[in-house]
């Protein structure tokens, strides 16, 4: 066990090192120029590679091509990049190629407010890129769940041959604070399955039993096809229509079948709450003492704190939020989490917001002046 | 010196009737078939140059030299 | 009986108060296992720009992780005294560096230290560059809340190697400022 | 004879291509697999990368490791594949819109950067697959569906371009010059470092129905009336320089490839490592 100092960008670093991380392109961009800076170090001491490209767009295709070589692959950026690698990330679900793209989130839009905390990219984490796709998206509140979820996204990428985005923001990317980091054989670590059929027989898009299909790596004999067009399970393009309708419900029955696997919450102080605060990342800590205040002046408010924003918790939230008097959702933004929290409790239960979007971190007053409204 | 001889194939299933094949050959050996596909009209005039089988943008054309004929052994 | 300790360190960028934040930090929560947390934030000039380092420092977990109440200010700047002056809780510190700040307002209900930091730096060091080391030893006196070998640990681990003698001369120095300070 | 050596390396039961009847595009790539044949590489070693466009059918066809991506960026794509697995031959093969529009950035860079890869740029003067829009390499004057009144934009001399951003190698010949294609090509594969061939193919139902050459033959002989050796382009005075085009290697100096050196420079054993990372990561995960 080791306990150390650490950034949330710099705990990024080391959880995708010892993920099994070894590739990192990317492009400065604050604020997350610091995990790249932290990899520029610390990759080749473990022979792998970093490389810093010509643009954003470059960086998420670079990744993508390292990752086709079995190479698990990292970028990192914010609201602009990660605008700019949206073009690349639909390829990355297309074509299921596992990666993890961090978004240290700073206010937009556009170059907005590059050295304050924001919390505005929920929705675009998720719907950023056209078309129906998935994906699945992790949001830190810690320095130490930085390192977590770094870990588990690599993780989720490599089991389900899908792009995974660590949401950070600002606050705990660039805030300091103690990591235990736990032996190195107590950390679970996943590598995409590769094919066990001889190379004739492969096929890269195969519906298989969960979903996911094996993955050869480039080099290693599989010869095979790889388009950001509709494709069949041989991966060469298709206008089938039924063929297009069976690889995007393979799509779907993948998540589906890997969604509790993927979504993380925590709830406290729920026995005996009436209210609940659902939040995420920085706001989630705020909300922690807000929680705290609010009970010490009698009110039974109790937390829901969303590791995974998607796939949304909706049915955690909907499991708790029975004969509650309110929701508070708790962001740094004017409202986007919320609709989903209205959409997955329904009627039954009131929700308001307490958002925060002035570049300041949230405040735990922004919190109990929103519970005083119910 | 004997004369070399070439057969020349074309793949139908390949051939796209584009008329590259024709047109570049020196001798005038190709022509276009009722079914729009290249074919060899006067194969004895192939001198074997290939330049129908490099300007063949669909891999149709194949040229191969006549080898162990009767007259040349 | 649980505390909190908010900690603000507020200057322009370049001077070192990033690091001191951090050491701060890593004094509290490695070597002394208390919890604490570091953030700042800083203008987009790597150099010059306003720069805020805060370190919170509790015997339990730190949830938000931001001043809201703070102990003590060490103020580098003019503008740092100005905004942050009165947003310092009562009851509390305020160090402000006599180089910089020439037009301190009256603050009620804190204790206001003027001290020599930059100057102190440059007479006894030839180097602007340790005045950070020289505010960590008063802020480490005066505020009283975490052992000095601890800190000196901090120092240690996180300076550049072949530093480390003169980070640490320039922080006994402040200490001892801190004492005077005090008038102790 | 030739068609044999060809058709071994590609997929077979993909053909007949997409291509138009007569395009230049097959033409190339013919010639690239007669260089590939060359070289003796293992179909196995070879990662074949293209963008968006016409020209980045190619892979498809191909019994590589194939990848089509999206549009500009093959060469981003390329870059992560060479650069993280150095064994790999890998070739990029775009469009001109491709490779000097919206890719124009990653063609610049890689260029500068100088990882092991071969850019193949099959130019035909016009964006074919999307209806025949100029693009930056159409004629002065050209008519495209977006220049309908003539083109007044200046077009890019992409082997100029390539020189300029620092490649080692780079060339231009035409889908009508083979098989000294197959030889150009062949050079540019085995060059270590980024290698650039502009190739000049054509599109006669794209560019050439507007501009007077509608049939492959007359784009086919109007090639051979434009294009001549480097030298041969060289004797001539400004005047006549005007419409001519220059093919042959311009450009074949040795360079220090970037993975190599990023090997050599960077990863170093001796280098003191993090005291995490010694714990964590003790397995070294692929072969440099």
């Amino acid at each position: 066990m080791i306990k150390k100092m650490m950034h949330g960008n710099e705990a990024c670093a080391y959880g995708a090192i010892i993920a099994g991380c070894r590739f990192f392109a990317g492009y400065p961009i604050t604020p997350s120029s610091e995990i790249a800076e932290e990899l520029a170090v610390l990759l080749p001491q473990v022979e792998g590679k970093f490389i810093q490209m010509e643009d954003e767009i470059a960086s998420m295709a670079a990744i993508l091509g390292a990752s086709l070589n079995g190479i698990k692959s990292l970028t990192a950026t914010s609201g602009p990049g990660f605008s700019l690698k949206q073009e690349n990330i639909g390829y990355a679900c297309q074509t299921e190629i596992p990666c993890v793209i961090v978004n240290v989130q700073r206010g937009g839009p556009s170059t907005g407010s590059p050295t304050m905390p924001s919390q505005e990219d929920f929705m675009q984490s998720r719907w950023g890129t056209h078309g129906d796709h998935f994906i699945v998206v992790l949001s830190p509140s810690s320095v130490q769940e930085t390192f977590d979820l770094t870990v588990k996204s690599f993780n989720i990428s490599e089991k389900y041959r899908t792009p995974v985005i660590l949401l950070m923001d600002e606050i705990v990317g660039h805030m300091t604070e103690k990591m235990i980091l736990p032996e190195p054989g107590e950390i679970e670590i996943i590598d995409r399955k590769k094919p066990s059929v001889k190379p004739e027989d492969f096929r890269p898009y195969e519906n298989t039993e969960d979903g996911v299909p094996p993955m050869a790596a480039f080099g290693s004999g599989y010869r095979h096809h790889v388009t950001g067009l509709m494709h069949d399970e041989t991966g060469f393009p298709t206008n089938n229509s039924e063929i297009i309708q069976k690889q995007k419900d393979r799509w779907k029955k993948k998540f589906d079948l890997a969604r509790d696997t993927v979504v993380f919450t925590e709830l406290t102080d729920a026995e005996d709450m009436e209210y609940l605060v659902f939040s995420y990342g920085s706001s989630a800590r705020c909300t922690r003492k807000a929680v705290k205040i609010a009970r010490e002046n009698g009110l039974k408010v109790g937390s829901m704190k969303a590791l995974t924003l998607w796939p949304f918790p909706g049915k955690e939230l909907e499991k708790v939020s029975r004969g509650l008097k309110g929701i508070v959702v708790a962001e740094m933004n004017m409202g986007q989490a919320i609709r989903e929290v209205e959409r997955a409790v329904g009627k039954n239960v009131k929700v308001l917001g307490a958002n925060r979007y002035d570049g300041e971190s949230m405040h735990p007053d922004d919190i109990l002046s929103v519970i005083e409204k119910f | 010196m004997q004369k070399k001889r070439f057969m020349i194939t074309v793949d139908e299933r390949l051939c796209k009737g584009c008329e590259n094949c024709i047109n570049q050959c020196p001798k005038k050996v190709l022509e276009l078939s009722a079914k729009l596909k290249a074919y060899p009209a006067r194969q004895e005039d192939c001198i074997g140059c290939l330049r129908c089988e490099y300007i063949c943008p669909d891999f149709a054309i194949t040229v191969t030299e006549i080898k162990g004929d009767s007259n040349e052994n | 009986m649980s505390f909190r300790y908010e900690i603000r360190l507020s200057g322009a960028g370049g001077q070192g108060l990033i690091l001191i934040g951090k050491i701060l930090a890593e004094a509290a929560a490695i070597f002394a296992d208390l919890n604490a947390t570091q953030s700042q934030s800083y203008g987009p000039e790597s150099r010059g720009g306003a720069s805020r380092s805060e370190v919170i420092i509790s015997d339990e977990d730190i949830d938000y992780p931001k001043a809201g109440n703070v102990d003590f200010l060490l103020a580098m700047t003019q503008e740092a005294f100005d905004k942050y002056g009165e947003m310092t809780k009562n009851g509390g510190i305020v160090v402000y560096d006599m180089e910089m700040v020439h037009t301190p307002r009256q603050l009620e209900g804190v204790r206001v230290f003027p001290a020599q930091i930059t100057e102190l730096a440059i007479k006894e060091f030839s180097k602007p560059i340790v005045a950070n080391m020289v505010a960590l030893g008063i802020v480490i006196n005066l505020s009283n809340i975490l052992g000095i070998e601890t800190v000196k640990e901090a120092i240690k681990s996180r300076v550049p190697k072949g530093t480390e003698e003169i980070n640490l001369k320039a922080f006994d120095l402040g200490y001892e400022k801190g004492k005077e300070l005090q008038g102790l | 004879m030739k068609t044999e050596i060809v058709l071994s390396y590609l997929r077979k039961d993909k053909l007949p291509h997409i291509w138009c009847p007569g395009c230049g595009h097959g033409i190339i790539l013919g010639s690239m697999m007669r260089a590939v044949h060359k070289t003796g590489w293992k179909k196995d070693d070879i990662a074949l990368v293209s963008g968006i466009g016409c020209s980045s059918r190619t892979p498809g066809y191909v019994d590589f490791n194939t990848l089509h991506t999206t549009h500009g960026r093959s060469l981003a794509f390329a870059a992560g594949i060479k650069f993280s697995n150095p064994r790999l031959n890998v070739i990029s093969v775009m469009g001109d819109g491709d490779a000097v529009a919206i890719g124009g950035n990653h063609f610049i860079h890689a260029a500068r950067r100088n990882l092991n890869i071969t850019a193949l740029v099959f130019n035909n003067y016009i964006y074919g697959m999307t209806g025949g829009q100029f693009s930056p390499t159409t004629p002065y004057k050209a008519i495209a569906s977006t220049t309908p009144y003539g083109n007044i934009d200046k077009n890019f001399d992409i082997p100029s371009l390539a020189i300029g951003a620092g490649a080692g190698f780079v060339a231009r010949s035409t889908a009508i010059h083979v098989p000294g294609l197959d030889d150009i090509i062949y050079q540019a594969l085995n060059y270590d470092g980024f290698s650039v061939v502009e190739i000049i193919s054509f599109c006669h139902v794209q560019y050439g129905k507007r501009n007077k050459l509608k049939t492959p033959l007359s784009m086919i002989d109007w090639l051979k009336s434009i294009a001549l050796p480097i030298a041969a382009y060289e004797k001539l005075g400004e005047e006549q320089r005007r419409d001519k085009i220059p093919i042959g290697i311009f450009k074949n100096i040795p360079t220090e490839e970037y993975s190599q050196k990023y090997i050599k420079e960077i990863i170093d054993p001796n280098k003191s490592k993090d005291s995490i990372l010694k714990d964590y990561c003790k397995a070294k995960l692929y072969d440099l």
